[in-house]
């Protein structure tokens, strides 16, 4: 194993990270921007390095920085968390030119799947369904229109260098495409350095599905299971859970077996989650890939019981995966809810400032993810993830009664500090969630009345 | 010279006998104060701790200076802080002269030392000129951002010496 | 030479008490001073937020005065708080006469009410004399411990007045 | 369900129980002494009620002042907890005469079961094997003499009223008798009002393992495995897990099966533990019965996944037992330390004061019970349970791996307060511990040098 790894991130998943670090013997260097030094991860980490200022495109972003803090402390292993840069194949790239071992898959993978036009072809290759859309990036207006009109409205327009539910834009009147493309182009290049874009046929009412699996990197891959991850806003989750409630087993099954044999088909290495689009009419469509641990990976950690990140460790460092497919047995139903500083009142906008009061739920069935404690400042340099809050339970019901009693009991604010929390628990409480019949669309649902 | 020699070692002694206390005393204070006939050292904490939300700092320019940590500024004294996470480097090479000494007077963006990262050399400037009192890492030392690097007397107080 | 000497070991010694002073003490500290001809020693803690361990009270009489909660004591007031939880009574029965009202002047154990726990009546009695001002509960109403019952100024103020 | 518990404790068992009632739609009414208006449970409750002053004696255990609270604020049952009244037979007459449902066994039971030479005999009664001793209350000390004689030394003196590892005394010299057998009836008159001792042979080398068992008092007991609280510090348990390590299967389930044959005997209703003491060449032997939730619950609930104080209101309720023996399907292995305000260099003395910090770990499989927050005060009115710490992991390996690093990661303690973290990492590292040699001489063995 390992003998050192340099956490290339920062907040909870650094802190989750070097958890299992530490169980596993590990040493752990943290890396911090200027106004990180007294964060949670810096303090648990057996060392902490600061790599900048606050802007993360000066410290978290920087790759030089990261590279050069891993080699200084002596680390043999980098693991990026998700986010900032851990799909980026320049960073799995640097580090392997450096002598170091980049927890995740290898640069010219990251570079296929992250170009999202590929990554549909290459699911397609494989068999896997994919919506109708552009095969390639849009040359021109002229082509995207034309696709538009073969496919039928409404379409999505998707940047190529995007991922993550951002970078998209739909449109619904072959009227609005002129400006959408013009603005989706632009939108790309501010906010990927990429102005290219593709279009899909969009759902207006589909299901978030995705399946985490494990590759060993010799074709040897497992799943872990499907997580329902519809409640969104702004095509970002809020919400996920698993298994996903009012699907047919039979369905998310298939699903799963399609996540398999298109992961194979690549010999994906570490964890990864395929993403699909279910909608009762068509099935289900494959979107995009995240390669690498996500947010919400816990809620598969509950009902399996396997630490995913130990098994990333386990594979980067070519010990193959600790476990097979007939030991992932799934038991009862987990829920994440994502404590954001976010106002939804405001169109969940961010709500910078000092978070006073800090007092997570714990108990029986609840696990709580999070760097916050009081007095933490939410600045805009981040995003505004505070915590996260699973639970487990035997069934959907009580899950989500103890999702709300989680919620309930978290004491979390400060001056000018809104979360999600009460809206959170209007989710749990809806009858359209209750009866686990919602899409996509609920929060937008939501905000209308 | 003389006396004012042994009145700066005893206030140096204060000074150290302060910092022991400091050190070893449990929870925050609020002040702590060392006298010895007519020297006294007094240290005060300011009242609140908490600090209100900071402005926003997601596009500084690239050039913003670190403020070092863990030694602070003061009339009295410059510190030139690590721009980047590296190693620090004296001189061009093993074989060329340092670009300061201690006792040097460095003008505003006069280059100071080179901070290496892969493989890179990025040049550290004085932001502002000064006579160096101190060079605080050694030659090929791993420094990591805001690192203090060099202690500077600013060159007003060492021409009203001189 | 000597005397500098002399000064600095004595300072020492100084430090040295503070320091034992500092890590032997129990609880936190608000303030240390240690002096010695023109010389001392001071630490200071800001005000304390944190209460010292409490006195051991496993043991004490049953017939402790309960603190009242939510309404504070003071010179010019009286609280007679509720010694345990049940209802509360102002008389033997309905048809009785309230035991006080609201201007009469009661003495030191004199009964002022009843609480009726478990059908058991326990009679609560005014522990120093007073004025009563004024009753809080209603009659039969549910009474927590150490809930405010009556309000009564000192007689000696009510004498003043006359 | 009830519509309204009213929590007959305080600390983390009742946010615990809180927690559940929450869940489950119940109005919970929190008591508390007056050093208690500001805890934890306090607040979370739904409303909360001073039954007296800070002393026990004058509040937790005011059997008039707990049913007295339980009438005024409309409560239609009680939840004892563990500790204070919770096996006290008057306790459950009392409420049933309020009318008030007791969550726990009958009155009767209690009377029976508390009694610790009757429930030797009715363990007997029903085949299960119990160490060589008196049958009865010991009358005189010749009796005691010639039992001790018969059985051979060493003994054990025991309180009739007594449990919980209190009020106990071990006779290894026919010389020390007179004087110990003195200072038990004196011993146990103060601690219990009740001056009767019995005697048993004492084992120096067992191995404590203790059934959870659920009944419906309908004849249907069910078991939920094993757990070893053999780690002991003057008799009190200071970290238990589940599995029982290097217990023989077969023997685990033999001990399993004796518990739900003597609980079907009588009847027994709701959650509760039957003790014995594993030594290996003697098999097993029978000791007490805890007529209650136990501490250490969490631990069986993190293995299984089955909430025990929603059984224990089910059944209270007359729902019933929710699962089946079927349903408990333990899996991996739970660990739980118990972080005490103790010095475990003064003897486990408690060390009452301030804690200033107070930061207690968190993130995957770790679950943390406790009441404590930043400035709370240990007082010495109180037991000296600050939080338990339990751990779950698919072996025992990294199950020990990660209670050493959530024991390191919690922050804890203040002016003049000890605790047992460091401690519990030590037993943790123990290579008898690690090879699951341990018997309840451990922790005395670990004194010695």
């Amino acid at each position: 194993m390992f003998s050192t790894v340099l956490i290339a991130n920062r907040g909870e998943i650094a802190l989750r990270i070097a958890r299992t670090c530490r169980e596993l013997g590990i040493r752990t260097v943290a890396v911090c921007s200027d106004s990180d030094r007294e964060s949670a991860v810096a303090r648990f980490a057996d060392e902490s390095i600061c790599i900048g200022p606050a802007a993360a495109r000066r410290s978290y972003l920087n790759l030089a920085a990261l590279v050069t803090a891993a080699l200084q402390v002596g680390a043999d292993a980098v693991h990026p968390g998700y986010g900032f840069s851990s799909e980026d194949p320049d960073f799995a790239e640097i580090c392997e030119y450096a002598g170091l071992v980049f927890i995740g898959p290898t640069a010219s993978l990251l570079a296929r799947l992250g170009d999202k036009a590929e990554a549909r072809n290459m699911a397609r290759a494989v068999g896997l369904p994919v919506l109708p859309g552009s095969s390639k990036p849009l040359a021109t207006l002229a082509q995207a229109r034309s696709i538009a009109a073969e496919i039928g409205y409404p379409v999505i327009l998707k940047a190529v260098a995007g991922g993550g539910g951002r970078g998209m834009r739909v449109v619904r009147d072959p009227r609005d495409l002129v400006r959408e493309y013009a603005q989706a182009r632009a939108g790309a290049q501010t906010a990927f350095g990429d102005s290219r874009v593709y279009l899909e046929k969009f759902l207006e009412n589909a299901r978030h599905i995705e399946v985490q699996i494990l590759g060993d990197g010799h074709g040897n891959v497992l799943h872990l299971g499907e997580r329902d991850c519809s409640v969104q806003r702004r095509r970002q989750k809020l919400l996920e859970e698993t298994p996903a409630p009012g699907l047919p087993r039979e369905l998310a099954d298939r699903i799963c077996a399609a996540a398999v044999q298109a992961a194979q088909a690549v010999d994906y290495a570490g964890a990864g989650t395929y993403e699909f689009l279910v909608d009762d009419e068509d099935g289900f469509h494959a979107m995009e890939v995240n390669c690498r641990i996500q947010v919400e990976h816990p809620v598969t950690e509950m009902v399996t019981g396997i630490d995913l990140v130990r098994e990333q460790l386990h594979v980067a460092a070519g010990y193959g995966l600790s476990i097979r497919q007939e030991d992932v047995v799934p038991r009862g139903v987990a829920i994440e809810c994502r404590i954001n500083a976010e106002d939804p009142r405001r169109g969940f906008l961010p709500t910078p400032g000092t978070v006073r009061e800090f007092a997570p739920p714990a108990g029986p069935f609840v696990r709580v993810d999070t760097h916050g404690e009081p007095g933490m400042r939410v600045t805009p340099d981040y995003d505004s993830l505070l915590a996260k809050v699973t639970v487990w339970a035997p069934d959907r019901r009580q899950a989500i009664a103890r999702a709300d009693r989680a919620l309930e009991e978290f004491r979390v604010g400060g001056p000018g500090v809104c979360t999600t929390r009460d809206f959170l628990r209007e989710v749990l409480e809806h009858p359209v969630y209750r009866a686990a019949k919602h899409t996509t669309a609920l929060i937008d649902e939501m905000d209308m009345y | 010279m003389t006396d004012d020699h042994t009145g700066q070692s005893g206030l140096g002694e204060l000074c150290r006998r302060a910092g022991e206390i400091l050190s070893t005393a449990p929870g925050p204070l609020k002040r702590v104060r060392v006298q010895a006939g007519d020297m006294s050292v007094e240290v005060e904490w300011p009242e609140a701790v908490v600090v209100s939300a900071p402005a926003v700092q997601a596009d500084q320019a690239v050039a913003e200076t670190p403020a070092a940590v863990g030694l602070r500024e003061s009339p009295d004294v410059i510190v030139i802080a690590a721009p980047l996470v590296g190693t620090f480097y004296r001189a061009v090479s093993p074989e060329s002269r340092a670009f300061v000494e201690v006792g040097d007077t460095v003008e505003q963006g006069q280059q100071v030392a080179i901070i290496e990262a892969m493989k890179l050399m990025n040049a550290v400037q004085a932001d502002r000129p000064g006579r160096v009192v101190e060079v605080l890492p050694k030659n090929g030392d791993p420094v990591e951002y805001g690192e203090p690097l060099f202690v500077l007397e600013p060159c007003g107080l060492q021409s009203s010496q001189k």
